[in-house]
């Protein structure tokens, strides 16, 4: 790792991981005991609950969701390097971070059903939580329009005197966007403290990402920007948390934005509304189940003697029964109020939402069914 | 004939179209393998090659720029915009050169092509993937936008614009894409574009709609009947330039006018037809004009339903116009 | 009192506003070192410095983007887009975030920034110096929409839209950023947002104009008196949310509307402010209301003096809505 | 030049005018004295233009003019490479390579007053040109949205079996728009025979390139989008059109786009509008005067002995008639009908262009001054 200062841009993948299985004491971030267990624990917890939600949109009892399988490791490496001062501007695959982060597991089932105790207020998709007490940001759809917020923030910051970080997450395919040109360029010209994190994750929807760029590596983009780049196993939860400490710290220290390119894969369909086989070989698929971030990390957890065979049923019935829970909880919560439909589109409702708000509430309710 | 839904006639409009005609290219994210996240442009990719039908990155922008680009050279191109909520990215491209370029060239330059892009609720979508935005499009000067709510006029339009030597957004209804069903004609034949269509007849009170809420509309007008109140609902089809002479005919007949549409009231469309109409044939109206459109808020997800302006609404507003 | 003109008002309620609040950072091309293309931020980057006058590269959507950003964070960013023409690569940044942010968010991510861009025509600025595109952020649920026509306003209405918790697009008529010239007070205060003013009394045709169309309709007002028809020209300085009750106040009077503005008609704010007007205070109508407008067509170079609604085509607007 | 394959990047800058004034063989274009003759008159004639339309704005008869004072070499050397069937996408600060490739003087002049023989019919700005039949873009204000068009013409001649190559003009500043970024990926991902000619002229109206991008170079962001970059002494034409060439004849060999990034200095201010002396400091200017590409290139003519103290007084006599008279003929020339700004917003006025223009020729004419 001394051999790869962060100021420029190298091909070489970072991993802690070795294929012997042990870990490259160079690279290891050496995480406590405690550490590790919880970082495991965390992303056993998402896997248990994307398997949960595809399982409740598949019965048709929420309208769609948004997975992370496989790359559990990429997303809940990256928010557990964070320090509890900095910011994450999420995409939509990362729940599993908002939740490590402080978002409460039954406020994010509510929002998947959009109820009236959804934070959004059942105003958007699900997956499209907020939750600024997490200093966590709020999701849109639109594809990488959180970028340069996230730069527009984390410069705030510097400019208060504040040494918090931001990091935003991205796809590969969100690097042909409009928005990773100019974030990353502001970012660069103004030395924003912010990590830009890009999900490689093979796929954009049907698109793979030879059709995406034809860039040699994502990482090599941030030269176009005077932005080191390093790309990262996304496999490896320990190299993507060694990789986004030194990143944060040196946003910290006053250096600059880093782009990381975690290579990690898609191992679902994009989402529930997704059939990954229309487009690609199962067999491009294989290989990486074998590199399952959580299978790996946990022989890594099981050789280090941290992690047993009870502790895993135990978190695993434990995730299982609080998901569960949780969404029992849900799905019996009424929805939003109609009044707040007009609640939030401006600080005080001026007169035509007054009116809007009258003539809805005045008027026949619509038909319930969709 | 052959029965099909909205999907199945646009899809086979671009195969008839491309057959015959290899200046046209289809481009998009997700158009080519896939064949479209809602399968519109299923098959094409195998019929025509990665030539011609083509996967992009992720990018409107570049997109709608290298469609224009491909228009200059005379090619035709087919650009599909995932969902009408990302097509911002591609804005400047199509407010500031798409729309202009002909007339900034003093006519040299003609920049034909056809848009496609879904657009509308009810499909549990939320904020982006719900907007039916077509009055950003309405008032720039040199677009012709259209909005099908049939798959005989889907398939017929396309061709008509695909014909057209103007550029044309192309709205696609996709809460109806499956649910609205009927005989298409195979092979060629065009609906004109700048037509309306009465939908039904009536003597009481002129009803406007288009796309998906025209269901709606014609729903209303049943119950509306029910109570005595005899609607005439004309389906816009093609909303800019708009059919003026089929909405002063109808009003000129019942001197009363509901306009429906899902976007946002403050500056839709139905204020242009509002206006137009008051304008033109002020003397004939016997009430005031009504909108019964989406509110003035973001759309909504849970709440969908009672955002979209859908027959339950559209009913008082008929009936208080007609009893105005 | 310190006379100004537009120019220096804005720049001194920047001034006065960046004095006592440190929250605020002005961004963008050519805002800092050179004081911006029509000189509106000269001075500020020496007083305040590049941390809070910040040049930017060539990027609407980065600024938009970035503002947001500090937004989020609890600054208060004033970016300026170069000309309002401009603003196309960061309509997404506007429309799919800035605007919704507050929404979507529960609540939670407020989103507070003004947004000034130069607008308008008259300048010899041909397609790309000269639109007003007031109709595309009206439509957008969630922003505000403001254009002052004189430099008591434009300072006063900055200094709120400064202290306003929403987004803000801050529009100057830049027709008249030198000509529209009065006395300014020194130091702190606001014109409120949403409050029309009456520019001019009168009986018989309510006439709504705004920016540098207000002076045309004020001619035109003065010419019409000349052949004995007296008009009530209102300004409406916030575009949206509108001051309807000044409006409708206005119209039950005189039983006449026209309404002025230089975009295009269709589509324009002129169709909601006549579709208001009629929805509302129909039976006051004593005439179809008008638009005098820009023509819809990309705004031209040397004939901008005919395309623009300027006092020689509102005055016969003015007298046939009188004699209607 | 061999050991440099245009297919990586490179931070040497090419040059085949030597300081000791002599030219370096490897590079040398080889062009005949015919040649040499009529490209160093192209550049002088662009200049004596430049001037005149200067003083013309300065006399309030125009209303507006962008030149070209310093970057003659740049923009005459580029246009002068492309092969007859090639196209040209300008900027807005490119009329001397309009001139060059075929747009008449006069049409050109007919648009710095927008006449009725403007060929884009007094609709646009000054320098705002149109000429098709040069194998020339239209031109408009907005930054960047060339470029994706010259990627998607040029993609459309390759899907067409057409050899033609689009070379497309945009400034340093011009690299931070989303259209360079979008432009330059799909050229990289479609191999499109695109040649990208980025002025680099050291300014975006008072925005230096150091505010403008923290990479290294401008050729070095071709990185990011798996385009080789090239940096070419922007004053030194036959250094511009070695390099465009080599450009230009691996486009049209299917090898595909190439940025090429021009360093050059703009000497004027940025337009008539502008005032540089409120931002930069004289001093920054001076070295460049003495770098002149025009002086520069007539030393080495003259060395060559192809140009003669008096061939470059009956050149500017001649060129400063030409230019003279056809202002006086642009200057006699009605404006554009009424009827004209209704056409060609669609290809047939629908009834509401109809009815405006009724509208429009029965109403009062406007005041006619200004
Ligand atoms: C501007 C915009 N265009 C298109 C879409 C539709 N869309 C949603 S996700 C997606 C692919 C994103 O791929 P990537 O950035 O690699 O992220 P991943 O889903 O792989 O995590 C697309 C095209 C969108 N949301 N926004
Ligand atoms: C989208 C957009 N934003 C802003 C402007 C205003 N503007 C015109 S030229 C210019 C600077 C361009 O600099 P560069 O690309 O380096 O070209 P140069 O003028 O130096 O040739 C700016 C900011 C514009 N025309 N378009
Ligand atoms: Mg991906
Ligand atoms: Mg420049």
């Amino acid at each position: 790792m001394d051999s790869q200062p962060l100021t420029e841009t190298h091909d070489e993948i970072v991993r802690v991981l070795r294929d012997d299985g042990t870990p490259d004491p160079a690279v290891d971030p050496g995480l406590s005991t405690e550490e590790l267990r919880k970082l495991y624990s965390a992303m056993v917890r998402t896997r248990v609950i994307d398997e949960r939600l595809v399982t409740l949109q598949r019965q048709g009892r929420i309208g769609f969701h948004i997975g992370s399988l496989g790359e559990e490791a990429a997303i809940l490496g990256s928010a557990f390097a964070l320090r509890e001062r900095d910011w994450g501007f999420p995409c939509y695959r990362e729940f599993g971070a908002a939740l490590l982060r402080g978002l409460p597991l039954q406020r994010f089932i509510d929002n998947m059903f959009g109820n009236a105790n959804d934070l959004v207020k059942g105003r958007q998709m699900p997956d499209h939580y907020t939750c600024r007490q997490a200093r966590w940001g709020s999701i849109s759809s639109p594809i990488g329009t959180q970028m340069s917020q996230a730069v527009g923030f984390a410069w705030a910051a510097r400019l208060r005197k504040d040494d918090a970080v931001a990091l935003v997450y991205f796809g590969d395919g969100s690097t042909s966007s409009n928005e990773f040109h100019v974030a990353m360029n502001f970012a660069g010209v103004f030395r924003t403290p912010t990590v830009f994190f890009c999900r490689n994750n093979g796929w954009a929807i049907s698109v793979p990402v030879e059709r995406q760029t034809a860039s040699r590596t994502f990482a090599g983009k941030g030269i176009a920007y005077g932005v080191p780049g390093v790309r990262v196993d996304g496999n490896d939860v320990l190299a993507v948390i060694a990789v986004t400490r030194r990143a944060v710290e040196r946003a910290a220290r006053g250096e600059g934005a880093t782009l990381i390119e975690a290579l990690t894969y898609r191992v679902g369909g994009h989402s529930t509304s997704d059939d990954p086989n229309r487009y690609r070989d199962k067999k491009e698929v294989d290989p990486w189940l074998e590199r399952d971030p959580i299978e790996r990390f946990r022989r890594h957890l099981g050789r280090l003697g941290v992690w047993s065979e009870s502790d895993e049923d135990t978190l695993r019935a434990e995730a299982d029964r609080q998901v569960r829970e949780a969404i029992a909880v849900a799905e019996k919560t009424a929805p939003p109020q109609l009044e707040t439909l007009f609640e939030d589109v401006f600080a005080d409702p001026p007169w035509h939402l007054v009116e809007q708000r009258a003539e809805l509430l005045r008027g026949p309710r619509a038909p319930s069914a969709h | 004939m052959p029965q099909m839904n909205m999907v199945q006639a646009i899809n086979d409009a671009l195969r008839v179209a491309m057959k015959k005609d290899d200046r046209i290219v289809v481009l998009g994210e997700d158009v080519g393998k896939v064949g479209g996240v809602f399968r519109v442009t299923a098959g094409l990719y195998d019929e025509f090659g990665d030539d011609r039908v083509i996967d992009t990155p992720l990018s409107e922008g570049g997109i709608v720029g290298a469609a224009i680009g491909m228009a200059l050279y005379g090619m035709v191109p087919v650009p599909e915009i995932q969902f009408a909520d990302f097509i911002w990215p591609a804005y400047d491209q199509i407010v500031s050169e798409l729309a202009k370029y002909r007339y900034r060239s003093g006519g040299e330059y003609p920049c034909k092509m056809v848009i496609r892009t879904p657009v509308g609720g009810g499909i549990r979508g939320g904020h982006y993937h719900s907007q039916h935005p077509e009055a950003h499009f309405i008032h720039v000067a040199g677009l012709k936008v259209v909005c099908p709510s049939n798959p005989y006029d889907a398939k017929g339009m396309l061709l008509a614009a695909l014909a057209d030597p103007d550029p044309v957004l192309y709205f696609e209804p996709k809460r109806i894409y499956r649910a609205a069903k009927g005989d298409v004609p195979e092979g060629e034949y065009t609906v004109p574009l700048e037509s309306a269509s009465v939908a039904r007849e009536g003597r009481d009170v002129t009803v406007i709609a288009y796309g998906a809420m025209l269901y709606e509309a014609l729903d209303a007008a049943e119950r509306a009947a029910q109570e005595g109140v005899d609607c005439e609902v004309i389906d816009l089809r093609t909303l800019w330039p708009v059919d003026i002479r089929a909405i002063e005919a109808s009003v000129e007949k019942t001197g009363r006018l509901v306009v429906v549409h899902e976007a946002p009231r403050t500056c839709g469309f139905g204020a242009e037809l509002v206006s137009l109409v008051v304008e033109r044939v002020f003397f004939h109206l016997q009430a005031p004009p009504r909108r019964v459109t989406g509110f003035d808020t973001p759309f909504p997800y849970t709440l969908e339903m009672e955002y979209l302006p859908l027959s339950h609404r559209i009913l008082p507003a008929l009936l208080e116009t007609a009893r105005a």
